[in-house]
């Protein structure tokens, strides 16, 4: 497998989605099953071998960056293409092949209408290909290529199939399609954000040495991170946090996460909530901190309280939703909070909850997003008024409802529960540059944070699950969980105990890593 | 051992090697982990396969309940042969410095609580197979019955403090399905979400109070933790000592449902009977007096939590005393016990506060029993009558007279009366009231010995409307089947005995049972009864059971006619429970799901959206402008600049000009800006 | 040589232009106006190249190139001029304003 | 006079190529053989520079260096090479977009690909020019014929509008810029580029220079449709033919730029703080309006017109930002790069637009935005195209724009300037406001539905010209190649980045 490790394996994952697509698009329009068939299978041989890869992990040096290679891309301006896995990447590129896997299965019988299966999984592998390659991208060009590429087939995906109902735009009072507002709001939110980050990664590299030594390497960035200081740090963290707070989202750059999520189809909720989302946080534990360690204590601060907010006015906002979808899509600000406090102690402990968390966010919301599609499709309906007796109806849906927002709201032994506590722990003793009052603060917002999550989460279940159903449904066929929808949630719920029984499945990856790029960036 | 521990009330003993021989159990021990792996496996087991076995999922749950009771009993057995201290932990993952472990823990309080657990849960589950019969979600409940004991379990053998959060909230969540067991009813889902969310309340103090004490002492591990609280070297945490203490101490008055979080106690009734014995004698309430046990040096040993204490104490006493005032005016017969439960919750938090470590577990021993008896014999009358209401029964003792006489045997001990088993650990805990300095123990001891006589009053009146005069309800009540009176009788043989084993003076069993080896004991068990304080104890409880004859035992047509006791302004106050649940609802919860929750979603669409689709709307708008003025605007440019120079024809003649000539006037008008600019700067 | 006046009467020329341009409605007064700036830019062009005395006669050189493009310039723009001349019988270009706003 | 003539042959064989059209023209055959003539001469006048640029490796080819003819005034150094290299690609892909475009109207065939080729032509020399005669004579003959071009559709008074307008602007530009280089060469004394240049550095700078180099280098504004020069830009290209438009947006618009670059680079290097402040506003301005106007549009075309002074805009950063900077070599080079570099990538992507419009109006016969609806629907292949160009104009990755932008943010950031900087963040917010108008082409034809005006005959019309096949599949291949390995346009605008090392 000497081939597999020096970069090709690696490059292979990234690139046969796109290859896939491209196979894709060359099956006849009519020929749906050839196309379903085509798509999944690279799908699958592209999760086989990120399980490859995870088995082929040198987990006893999880810091090092494996797999890797670098060649030439644009020597011009002194960008390569260099990628490799470390114990930080690895969970979140299996994390995205796998929901993409079960994002296709799930579609099997749940295209979105207009009806094109076609278009839709070719979007979805390409999407796979932008997801990977960011996460294994370690230049910061590259890395922008890629981040910048999922954007794309989510536009689409949101734009195509998204929503139709009829919604007035606040403020500026036009009333127009829900999925054309949605997309246009996403679009311009990401690249708003991404335009300031390539600016700052320019910056960095116009400061990374004299001219002849400079580099958009991200090892090697992190390695030069004493040249950065002062108010260049600074504005350069700023462009970045913009860039990566946007995709969070961070509040209060988060008003696009609501529409977005709602607006989507099914599939690409889940795929925007169980992997787009985490582009942000992986970036800011990727990029910022190592490159910019000093500036990023200076930060801190201001990125724990914003994500405490998020958690508090997540909480909140979710109270006051009537429809399930944008409740769960809320919830994922909330969530995203609880990962950003987690980074923002600076901390080994935190970073790890960090991870873990992310990976707990992609299953658990996802499982929820996938129930949400399906629910809606079945009732034409997602006004929680409107539901109501679904454990009735469905009971085994009802059932996977429940657990997933059990998961949701962090019961322990599931996979929630980690992340949300872990980063609890973690604002108690922060990075001993940062102010320990401040954190603990946040410790304890954050905590009661949990509570009204719990009362959302329990609020929905009663709304939804609970009670008599309601007589209109009596007419109306609601089949419960068929075959596909099952193939592609049992996986979710699986993990979800999994993660949350032995959260070694993803600590047991991250955590060297983790430790040592503390121990890089901040000394000791 | 016994007299060492006997005679040094309020004294630690340190030198825990003068304790004996440490044995570590041996393949007991060492299984011991299948204690809370076997009912959370047979759970999942009935979710999947239940419906097809015979018994639908029933035999899977008793199978793994009796596994747990009789391990249980060889547990106990094999403590009392010497102390058994085994810690069992395998590693699940690492956080940078911190190790999260899953284990399993052996020693004689855990034992204790496998063996309540044990015991009394395998006996509510004998009796809920044909309580529930007929149950449209008969396999479900066993799943989640199992998955609540296998939860408690968990908590139980958790030597750590992050599992003990684990067992905690899978109690929580257990408890929640379990009490919205019938959620058809909109009433029943409240009342399970008012559990888990009262429980998520308090957790905020658990996940604050393992935070602090995990991180300022650097283990989770209950052993580690309280070695270095006997080692009395760990500054940090003495200084963290207080708030952490009173973290885990607001955990415990969640799930112990201490005033004023007790308020979903109560509400939980909505669960099914067994449900409810389960939940209020060996599960779930019990969770919180469990954690101020395992933690009690924290609380005891200078230094450290030691101000939490009163704290307890008076939270205790207010419970115990307060809650049993709400028991008096109750028509619900499971309300009654149900308010009854969280007044001897009072006491058992009351004597941990006290620190009579013994005292107050020794109560939960035998609260389990006679507690698990009223409930399944008031599930058993209710049963029979169809109804909840004391007013639709009445004169029961005829039809029922199994359930009756274990019903009083169960009352009698609770109330405390010589010499069953209540009698024996309440005085206990008045005791240790009575030893205890300052003024919360004081308190303690007055609203103790009060409680004593309401305890008496209330379990009086529910003995004398339910079985006594005349039978109100509808139909012909009759004697539930053997599965449900021999759990019954069982439970009445335990309640009568279950006092001795630790009768001062007399054995001291239960005292070294949970005795923890690695724990500085503050505790005494006292040497000899102490007849001053059995006497105030007993005779308030004599004193309660014929204020309660003399009130009760003549019937009358309505209920109102005999509750004679209405005082002004008390009953309301107490019908109303003290309006604590709608001060919590009226001043809590609508206020945060409705305003609040719609200010802040108003917010997002009309403040933060302003910015953003503002942003937009200002870029269409200025295009919209700056396009008029490219093709059009000049016009009025003109005119403006025309006027303001005076020129006359000849500049207005441009206006008349077309639109080829006004591109020139401003590529002209341009050109010179640009020249004059550089010219001059 | 008295290079200021010229350059001064350049400049006059060049504004005449200039103001023709702008002010004239007819398309072929437009057109005239702008040889009028030309003749300004030659004769720029000539006066320098007396003034340096240039060896290469490079101004001149370039005047007449400016002349001889001109007049093709001349020649195209007189054929749009047709062209819309027989379109709408009109050679005003203040009537251009199909694409208004 | 020793003339270089393997240097000049691309010339020759072009010129040689104007005639022969013609001559075509005037012989009894199909009127697309002129087209055919003119597409091979185009392509035979790639050869000569081809060998020219892999001169060193060649065994017949005399390396020269740099071949520097008439004195110094024509020169062909590799900067010539590409830009020349880069109006021939575009005269081939605007020539077989022309092809079907005229079939299908009442046009004259022959004269266009004349007048095309001339103005190709002119360009070419354009590349080569270091003095202000013969850069004056190339860039009338680059402006002359698509003063003509403009108004191809001899019936559509729009057509002819856009012409008058476009024509009357071009020669007061032309006049404007004939004035400023009257004054420089009254103030230095010379015409070539490289005299000047050292003429000002004795003489140092005056007021009347400053007028001559402002007043030039806004005569280059006109031709590449910088604000506040730009107004031609949005009526000519809405009325123009669409052939036409995409030359004047691309061909027309780079060789403004070529002259711009090298008057800017060698003529008035030495007055490089001068002209570069200038540039800054002229690129601040440009972008800014072009963007915000832009979103306002409902004409695709004309959308296109101010998404071209935007684009315009963006180019001239880099010289933006050389403002209040050390002349360092390696910054000016980087300046130099990175606008070469955007002009090959946006003739990729904008004459891609261009043709896949011109494919999309043939079949829905409108230019409205609106009328674009549906498109993904029932011509899922073109609404893919115009997606894919449309994104890389709004510079998203992985197609080719992305990397034209980030050069241009490289440069400016890199001349390590605040000026540059500011620069470069009005460009970073001028880069995601574009997306608002660019978005709204491909949601219209991805996210809409069908509209009325569609008939069902138009959604089964799937022919598309074979000529417009071939142009659409050259500037795909370019925008996705140029965008996943940008090292096939680096190395090309490295190679030309020559000139301003000449400096």
């Amino acid at each position: 497998m000497g081939w597999f490790e020096s970069g090709w394996g690696l490059s292979l994952i990234v690139f046969l989605p796109l290859v896939g697509a491209v196979a894709v698009l060359a099956v006849p329009k009519a020929r749906e099953e050839l196309q379903k068939v085509v798509a999944l299978g690279f799908a699958l041989v592209t999760f086989g071998l990120s399980i490859v890869l995870a088995i082929q992990f040198d987990y006893g040096a999880s810091e090092k960056i494996q797999f890797g290679t670098s060649r030439e891309w644009i020597a011009a301006i002194g960008s390569n293409y260099t990628v490799g896995v470390d114990g930080i990447s690895l969970p979140m590129i299996v994390l995205s092949t796998f929901i993409t896997v079960l994002a296709i299965v799930y579609s099997w019988d749940h295209w979105p209408e207009p009806r094109n299966p076609k278009m839709f999984s070719m979007l979805i592998l390409v999407l796979l290909t932008g997801m990977v390659g960011t996460f294994v991208a370690l230049d910061l060009i590259l890395f922008f290529v890629f981040f910048e590429i999922v954007l794309l087939p989510m536009y689409f995906m949101i734009g195509i199939w998204g929503d139709r109902t009829e919604v007035r735009i606040p403020v500026i009072g036009k009333v127009t399609e829900m999925r054309l507002y949605a997309s246009i709001k996403f679009f311009l939110f990401t690249l708003f954000g991404s335009a300031f980050m390539l600016l700052g990664f320019i910056a960095l590299y116009f400061r990374s040495g004299p001219a002849g030594d400079r580099t958009f390497d991200m090892i090697e960035l992190a390695a030069r991170s004493d040249l950065f200081t002062g108010s260049f740090a600074f504005w350069v963290f700023a462009a970045l946090a913009l860039g990566f707070a946007v995709k969070v989202p961070i509040f209060p750059f988060h008003t696009w996460l609501p529409d977005a999520h709602t607006a989507a189809p099914t599939v690409g909720s889940v795929l925007l909530a169980a992997v787009l989302l985490k582009l942000g946080t992986y970036a800011f534990i990727r990029i910022s901190i190592p490159i910019l360690p000093q500036e990023a204590l200076n930060w801190a601060p201001a990125i724990g309280i914003l994500a405490v907010i998020g958690i508090i006015y997540a909480s909140f906002a979710c109270l006051a939703q009537t429809d399930m979808k944008r409740l769960i899509a809320f919830s994922s600000v909330g969530h995203m909070g609880f990962v950003m406090l987690g980074i923002a102690t600076m901390t080994d402990i935190g970073f790890n909850a960090a991870i873990i968390g992310m990976v707990a966010h992609g299953v658990i919301t996802g499982l929820m997003f996938f129930i949400a599609g399906s629910m809606s499709h079945r009732y034409h309906t997602r006004e929680m008024s409107r539901l109501g007796g679904n454990q009735k109806l469905m009971p085994i849906m009802g059932a996977i409802l429940g657990l997933s927002a059990m998961a949701s709201l962090g019961l322990p032994g599931l996979a929630g529960f980690w992340g949300e506590f872990m980063s609890l722990l973690a604002a108690f003793n922060p990075n001993p540059a940062l102010n320990v009052g401040l954190f603990r603060t946040l410790m304890v917002i954050g905590a009661i944070g949990t509570v009204l999550t719990a009362g959302y989460l329990l609020w929905m279940m009663q709304k939804v699950n609970f009670g008599e159903p309601r007589e209109s449904w009596d007419d109306v066929d609601l089949h419960d969980v068929d075959k596909w929808e099952m193939m592609a949630w049992v996986p979710l719920v699986i993990s979800i105990i999994a993660i949350g029984v032995y959260p070694r499945i993803v600590t047991g990856a991250t955590n060297d890593a983790v430790v040592e790029l503390i121990k890089n960036a901040f000394g000791g | 051992m016994l007299t060492f521990l006997a005679t040094n009330a309020n004294q630690l003993i340190l030198a825990t090697e003068e304790l004996g021989e440490i044995n570590d159990g041996g393949l007991l021990a060492s299984l011991a982990w299948l204690i809370p792996v076997v009912p959370m496996v047979a759970a999942f087991a009935i979710v999947f396969f239940g419906r097809r076995l015979p018994h639908k999922g029933w035999e899977l749950a008793m199978g793994a309940m009796g596994f747990v009771g009789l391990y249980g009993i060889l547990l106990a057995f094999a403590t009392m042969n010497g102390e058994i201290t085994y810690e069992g932990a395998i590693s699940m993952g690492e956080f940078g410095p911190i190790v999260l472990e899953w284990g399993w823990m052996v020693d004689g309080l855990s034992s204790m609580m496998y063996f309540v657990v044990g015991v009394v849960g395998s006996l509510v589950f004998i009796y809920a197979k044909s309580y529930m019969a007929g149950d449209i979600r008969f396999t479900w409940f066993f799943a989640s019955f199992s998955l609540f004991a296998g939860g408690m379990l968990v908590l139980v053998a958790a030597p750590n403090l992050i599992q003990l959060i684990v067992g905690w909230e899978l109690v929580g969540v257990a408890s929640y399905l379990l009490i919205g067991h019938y959620w058809e009813d909109h009433d029943n889902s409240s009342a399970a979400i008012k559990a888990f969310l009262v429980n998520k309340v308090a957790d905020v103090g658990l996940f604050l109070g393992v935070i602090i004490i995990g991180t300022t002492a650097g283990t989770f591990r209950f052993s580690e933790i309280l070695a270095q609280v006997a080692a009395g070297e760990n500054d940090l945490l003495k200084k963290f000592a207080f708030l952490g203490g009173l973290a885990l101490f607001i955990a415990a008055m969640g799930k112990s449902a201490q005033f004023p979080l007790h308020v979903w106690l109560p509400d939980a009734m909505a669960g099914p009977t067994p449900v409810s014995a389960l939940m209020h004698a060996a599960t779930m309430v019990t969770a919180g007096v469990y954690l101020l046990g395992r933690t009690f040096p924290l609380y005891f040993v200078e230094g450290y939590a030691v101000d939490v204490r009163p704290i307890i104490m008076i939270v205790g006493a207010l419970t115990l005393f307060l809650t049993g005032l709400i028991a008096l005016v109750q028509t619900d017969l499971k309300k009654v016990l149900a308010y009854s439960t969280l007044s001897q919750l009072g006491y058992m938090v009351a004597a941990m506060g006290a620190g009579a470590y013994t005292a107050a577990l020794f109560h939960l021993f035998t609260h389990a029993f006679f507690k698990g008896l009223l409930f399944l014999a008031a599930g058993s009358v209710i049963h029979s009558v169809h109804s909840n209401e004391m007013t639709d029964m009445g004169g029961l003792r005829k039809y029922m007279p199994t359930t009756y006489k274990t019903f009083v045997i169960g009352s009698l001990a609770l109330a405390g009366i010589f010499p069953l088993a209540g009698f024996w650990s309440k005085d206990e805990i008045l005791v240790a009231f009575g030893k205890a300095s300052g003024g919360a123990a004081n308190f303690a001891l007055y609203l103790g010995i009060a409680g004593a006589f309401i305890t008496a009053l209330y379990m009086s009146r529910a003995v004398y409307l339910t079985f006594f005069g005349e039978f109100k309800g509808h139909g012909t009540p009759h004697e539930s089947p053997k599965m449900i009176t021999v759990p019954l009788v069982v439970l009445a043989g335990f309640s009568l005995v279950a006092g001795l084993i630790n009768m001062p003076g007399f054995s001291s069993w239960f005292t070294e049972l949970t005795a923890v080896r690695f724990t500085v004991m503050g505790d005494y068990h006292p040497k000899a009864i102490n007849f001053g304080m059995a006497a105030a104890g007993l005779s308030a409880a004599l004193l309660g059971i014929l204020i309660g004859y003399v009130l009760w035992s003549k019937d009358a047509e309505t209920q109102a006619a005999r509750d004679k006791f209405r005082i002004p302004l008390l009953y309301p106050l107490l019908e109303r429970k003290y309006y604590i649940d709608d001060l919590y609802m009226d001043g809590i919860v609508r206020p945060l799901r409705g305003p609040v929750a719609r200010a802040v979603d108003w917010f997002n669409g009309h403040v933060i959206d302003l910015f953003v689709n503002g942003a937009g709307a200002l870029a269409k708008f200025v295009g919209k402008y700056v396009y008029r003025f490219d093709q059009s605007g000049l016009d009025s440019a003109i005119i403006a600049s025309a006027a303001a120079t005076g020129a006359g024809g000849s500049v207005l003649r441009l206006l008349q000009s077309g639109r080829v000539q006004q591109y020139a006037v401003m590529i002209f008008a341009g050109t010179v800006v640009l020249v004059a600019g550089f010219i001059i700067f | 040589m008295i290079v200021n006046q010229f350059l001064i009467l350049g400049a006059a020329v060049f504004a005449l232009g200039v103001y023709g341009v702008l002010s004239r409605r007819n398309a072929v007064m437009v057109l005239l106006s702008v040889e009028l700036m030309l003749g300004a830019v030659n004769l720029n062009l000539v006066v320098f190249d007396r003034a340096f005395r240039d060896e290469l006669a490079a101004g001149q050189i370039f005047s007449l190139f400016v002349i001889a493009i001109a007049a093709a310039e001349v020649g195209i723009g007189l054929a749009i001029i047709l062209l819309i001349f027989r379109n709408r019988s009109s050679a005003n270009v203040d009537e251009l304003d199909l694409m208004k706003l | 006079m020793n003339l270089d003539y393997h240097a000049l042959l691309p010339e020759i064989i072009l010129a040689g190529t104007v005639i022969l059209v013609l001559v075509t023209d005037l012989l009894p055959v199909k009127k697309y053989w002129s087209a055919v003539v003119g597409i091979l001469g185009t392509a035979a006048a790639l050869v000569p520079l081809l060998t020219l640029s892999f001169c060193d490796s060649l065994e017949f080819c005399e390396s020269t260096g740099v071949r520097s003819m008439f004195s110094g005034t024509y020169v062909v150094d590799s900067f010539a090479l590409v830009l020349k290299g880069l109006f021939l690609v575009v005269a081939l892909v605007v020539l077989l977009m022309s092809v079907g475009y005229l079939e299908g109207g009442r046009f004259w065939q022959g004269e266009y690909y004349f007048l095309l080729l001339a103005s190709v032509l002119g360009a070419v020399v354009m590349a080569s020019s270091r003095d202000f005669i013969s850069m004056f004579v190339a860039l009338e003959l680059v402006t002359g014929p698509t003063f003509l071009m403009a108004g191809w559709r001899k019936g559509d008074d729009r057509s002819n509008e856009a012409a008058l307008k476009y024509f009357i602007i071009g020669v007061i530009s032309a006049a404007i810029l004939l004035f400023g280089v009257s004054l420089v060469y009254g103030v230095t004394g010379q015409l070539r580029f490289a005299d000047i240049a050292a003429a000002i550095a004795v003489r140092g700078e005056s007021p009347l220079l400053t007028i001559g180099v402002i007043f030039t280098i806004l005569g280059f504004a006109f031709k590449v449709s910088a604000a506040p020069f730009h107004f031609w830009t949005p009526d000519t290209y809405e009325g123009a033919p669409t052939p036409v438009t995409a030359y004047l947006a691309v061909g027309s618009k780079a060789a403004g730029f070529v002259g711009l670059l090298t008057v800017a680079y060698v003529a008035f290097g030495t007055t490089r703080g001068l002209w570069a402040a200038l540039i800054w506003i002229l690129a601040a301005t440009s972008m800014t309006l072009g963007n915000v106007v832009a979103i306002k549009q409902t004409n695709i075309v004309r959308m296109l017109g101010y998404s071209s002074i935007a684009q315009g805009g963006f180019m001239l950063v880099p010289f933006g930002a050389l403002v209040a900077v050390d002349a360092t070599p390696d910054v000016l080079e980087k300046a130099f790069f990175a606008t070469v570099t955007y002009i090959v990538i946006y003739a990729a992507m904008n004459l891609g637009a261009f043709a896949t419009i011109i494919a999309i109006s043939n079949r829905i016969k409108s230019g409205e935005i609106k009328d674009l609806a549906g498109l993904g629907l029932y011509a899922p292949g073109l609404a893919g195209l115009l997606a894919i160009f449309f994104f890389s104009l709004a510079g998203i990755p992985p197609v080719a724009g992305w990397f034209a932008k980030l050069v241009m943010f490289n440069s400016a950031i890199g001349s390590g300037s605040g000026w540059g900087l500011a620069l470069a963040v009005i460009a970073a917010v001028n880069a995601v406001v574009a997306f608002a108008y660019y978005g709204k082409v491909v949601k219209s034809a991805w996210f809409d539905a069908v509209p009325d005006t569609v008939s069902d005959a138009m959604k089964s019309d799937s022919k598309v010209a074979p000529p417009l096949v071939l142009a659409l599949g050259l500037t795909f291949a370019g925008t996705i190649a140029f965008g996943v390995f940008p090292s096939l346009v680096t190395s090309l605008s490295e190679f030309a980045s020559s000139l301003s090392s000449g400096l």
